[in-house]
């Protein structure tokens, strides 16, 4: 399963060049517009800038094996408890169809992907939530796949990175998904008092039970430009407030300006910053 | 009697309606209908029995927001004495939605924290419909840091639709709060007891309830969304909620089933808001039991369980 | 010094009755006027309410001696290191003086008096400003007086009360004086460390250097109604503002609504109150 | 050549100025003047001599608060490498009067943090003048408990004219932040060296200035309050401050000599604006012996031998 998710991934990004298999690129689309401020990119111009938009610097989201591919150095990246396969606690109405469609579109068994790799040659134990499936929502593998992340560091004295994408809890795994929060704070808790560095990066979106747990627990927290960061969705807020919010509400710049995270990084220095983190943390002072 | 009926309890209502003019009537007219009344008032214990014992999560979900039902300051009254209440996050604001102070239970001093809503529109504008911001939480925080200095059992009373979704929570980092209180609770090394006595809703619940023992009163409910947020987000009608309420293993029994809960604390039949000296009763029972086992354990272990506990959750 | 501290402050308070030397009432003004809301007070009626204004409850500043009388149970107290008298380290201009003539107006030899008294039949150690002796303000001796205090109460596992009453750091002993507020919060960081109860209440005056150290690090802060409360002088704030504050501004019910304060507490329920809080902390939970 | 110039630096800006004239005018007319330019060289080295010895607290006070003296983050780019700044006190905001962050000090890791004026009227506004809001106090308490974490010594820089004094500082609990730290710097288990570069005013510069080492630049100041402050409240007359600077004892040697601070690092002559870099390696050199030394006691003889020395200070 490894081996499909970096052959997908390598379509994407050309971080690790050549060895796509140039016969699948047909079915990609050739331009892309962007969002932000609708100039057409060329996917492939787009990513080779790892998805940044040249004109705006506009960040699209990530997937999670390409958020991997541009972090960790290559060939480095193991990956961790990938047999773990999303669990449906409530018999939810209409969840394990749904479950199936995400593990489709993404191939992926649900919404992370952990594993030990490098950057610039420090070994670290790196977790990234999967935007695309059930939109990064925590359920149990999601906390349970981070709890294992976490316990291994605490064995291993690794640094741990999160990278955050993510709706908030997965409702349809009811309070288990909800008491997720409590298992993965209370793992990050644990690793504090191991004295192992944790940072966690925030990435569009991270909202809801996602913030209101690790993602917020970091000795570091970084963020990337523009990405929605909220605890409440932005309509529920709206309309408690009956009134127009600021323009920036909810992103990572209201974040910076409200002293809520330590920087926002853009995405083509994330690598180096985060490189210089584990490298000032390599040591004891 | 309770000013708010709910739907399902109107049967009940005109029976007990009906039982007090017959007894009006035999008071006035001088007749003897003793026998008469006995059999309404037995019928009415059945029909209390049968609608209370069968109620549906949705209804159970309508007790738990029942505006009438006891809220954490009616509890601190009934349970404690020598209650001090204690204010401030000592930063930045005092929240009314989320209180806490020092008291005594059965002559021991404990720590208490819990969400208030309001018994009525004024009190609930006031106490933010139960709805903490970030204050709340951090008050809540520097409480049980404090209980921890001191060696003092937490009783944490959970009831609120959630944290507050307003544009300063945000800028104050709820989330931030939140997070914080679930790492700290987590490891506090003191015991902790939760309790849901209304409505357990999402992160602005868990924020007070990571603990020792986690238990729910009968008619009280703990979700990671509203039933009908669910039902928005599901079929796009919250209307749907009953459905939701179902799906979404809300109840205490469901959750105790399902080895979320350590217990169910009863209420007396009719619900917390028709006799709230009794529930309170009922939990201080529970709470005696729990504190006497959870002081025997040293600080370390008691930690040391209460993270397994977390561990354990999904059965991995 | 001791009984001569008392018998001056038995000519104000009534709680402990009968035994003030009649004929010294002579000296003492018969009426006087509520700086609040104008009521002309009998000076007597006054005191037997512990200084409050019957009409307002406008709280009159107390002496440390008055303070003491209206605080701890009758003939508990014991004064300690009241042969501690103030020092001039720089030899600054005129404070020889000013410190004869305080001591002179206030029987005291710096602005702090502690030592052991009960409440309601518990022991505790308490400390008490004086707001007469050059505006309360904390030089040498009110810092080593503290720290003694604190040092006695970690041997001892007596809690702690102290009431602040203070313009401050003590101008007149430089940088000797800013160190007391570093001394006695380490002070107060080593008897939280023991874990002792510590409780601090704020009257009218409490600024400055006093506020921005030992006062507000109370595991419990109380403050008495209307008392001045803040770091920066008044003056200074509206300087820097150059606009008009709010009328409660650095009041005891500002810094309670701002969430800075545990609770206001009137003059006539603070003992009960000391005691509630001492009972409460009397055994282990 | 700096753009403010001090009154009493005026002698040397005139000579400094005919040296230049005169090397000019040899180098236009390809005249030998080395012997008279060399007479003048020497002389200018002797005034200055002259002038930085002899300085009054009040000279030294206005060297201190120079616009031009270096401030905490010419000094992290002198001082560290591989600087990392770090924002936020994870609960209102970010304050750029106080800056700090993770960095290098040859080679070994530290956390540092400081004070940080402007260099002009810009600048300024956007630092708040150097005066930090409690959210400036909160974001050091947190780097230095981050610092404690990874055992990462702390290097804190102090020139700040006071905490501010806005009301919204009072609001939030500016006294409170500033205890806090006093509070938690006195017991954190990890190695503290404190260097006041410019103005030590008051309970502001405290907040970031408890530690094992108390160091001062030779023309910085530090004072309980400042010479303009303390002339108003004794003479109603803020002109007199050259006086209440003497009266204060505010300068690095006297306070040495107090017994108050544990050393004075020299500044090239004619002060730390006139040459940062020079300045900068006698703070490297002392930070380097300072470091080597705390580095060998461990943490708990540290945090003893921190609190011996606040507890003697008066003497007591
Ligand atoms: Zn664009
Ligand atoms: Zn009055």
């Amino acid at each position: 399963m490894l081996k499909d998710l970096f052959r997908k991934q390598k379509r994407y990004i050309t971080v690790q060049p050549g060895t796509a298999p140039e016969h699948e690129e047909e079915k990609e689309p050739l331009w892309i517009k962007c969002p932000d401020c609708g100039e057409i990119l060329y996917v492939r111009e787009l990513e080779k800038g790892l998805k940044v938009c040249s004109k705006c610097r506009y960040h699209f989201r990530l997937s999670a094996p390409e958020r991997i591919a541009a972090t960790v150095d290559d060939n480095t990246f193991q990956e961790l408890d990938g047999d773990l396969k999303a669990v449906d606690p409530l018999s939810f109405p209409a969840y394990r169809s749904k479950l199936s469609s995400a593990e489709q579109e993404t191939g992926m068994r649900d919404a992370i992907l952990t594993g030990q790799g490098a950057i610039e040659g420090r070994p670290v134990l790196i977790g990234v939530l999967e935007p695309n499936f059930i939109m990064g929502s925590m359920g149990c593998i999601v906390g349970e796949k981070i709890t294992r992340l976490v316990e291994r560091a605490i064995k291993s004295k690794l640094p741990v990175i999160l990278f955050s994408a993510s709706g908030g809890a997965r409702m349809q795994e009811g309070v288990f998904s909800l008491m997720q929060m409590a298992k993965t704070s209370a793992a990050i808790a644990r690793l504090h008092e191991a004295g192992i560095l944790y940072v966690s990066v925030l990435t569009d979106p991270t909202t809801g039970g996602v913030l209101a747990s690790f993602a917020t627990l970091g000795d570091i927290i970084l963020a990337e430009p523009g990405a929605l960061i909220g605890f409440a969705g932005r309509r529920v807020t709206e309309q408690t407030l009956k009134e127009k919010l600021p323009p920036d509400f909810q992103t990572a710049e209201f974040c910076f300006n409200h002293g809520l995270i330590d920087l926002i990084v853009p995405r083509n220095e994330m690598r180096q910053i985060l490189a210089q983190i584990l490298s000032l943390h390599s040591e004891r002072g | 009697m309770p000013n708010v009926i709910l739907d399902f309890e109107k049967p009940l209502l005109e029976l007990e309606n009906r039982i007090a003019e017959l007894k009006q009537y035999a008071g006035d007219k001088g007749i003897d209908l003793a026998a008469e009344i006995n059999i309404l008032e037995n019928r009415l214990r059945e029909l209390k029995k049968e609608i209370y014992e069968n109620l549906t999560p949705w209804q159970r979900t309508q007790l738990a927001r029942h505006p009438e039902r006891p809220n954490a300051l009616d509890y601190f009254n009934l349970l404690f004495t020598d209650f001090l209440p204690l204010c401030g996050d000592r930063c930045y604001g005092d929240d009314p939605a989320l209180v806490g102070g020092i008291a005594r239970f059965e002559g021991v001093p404990v720590t208490v924290i819990g969400h208030v809503k309001g018994h009525n529109t004024k009190e609930n504008l006031a106490r933010n419909f139960g709805m903490p911001n970030p204050e709340g939480f951090r008050k809540a925080l520097r409480l049980v840091q404090q209980a921890e200095k001191f060696q003092r059992p937490v009783i944490s009373l959970v009831d609120t639709p959630g944290a507050y979704s307003g544009a300063g929570a945000e800028e104050r980092g709820q989330a931030w709060a939140i997070a914080n209180n679930l790492f700290a609770f987590s490891r506090l090394k003191t015991p902790i007891i939760v309790i849901i006595t209304g409505e357990g809703g999402s992160g602005g619940a868990l924020a007070l309830g990571v603990g020792d023992v986690l238990l729910m009163l009968e008619n009280s409910i703990f979700s990671v969304i509203s039933p009908e947020g669910c039902a928005t987000i599901l079929w796009k009608d919250s209307q749907r909620a009953p459905e939701a309420a179902s799906a979404l293993k809300l109840t205490a029994s469901e959750l105790l089933s399902l080895g979320l809960i350590d217990g169910v604390i009863p209420e007396p039949l009719g619900g917390a808001h028709r006799d709230p000296k009794g529930t309170a009763d009922n939990i201080r029972a529970e709470i005696r039991q729990r504190l006497q086992e959870l002081r025997q354990i040293d600080a370390e272990q008691l930690v040391a369980a209460r993270w397994s506990r977390l561990r354990r959750i999904c059965g991995f």
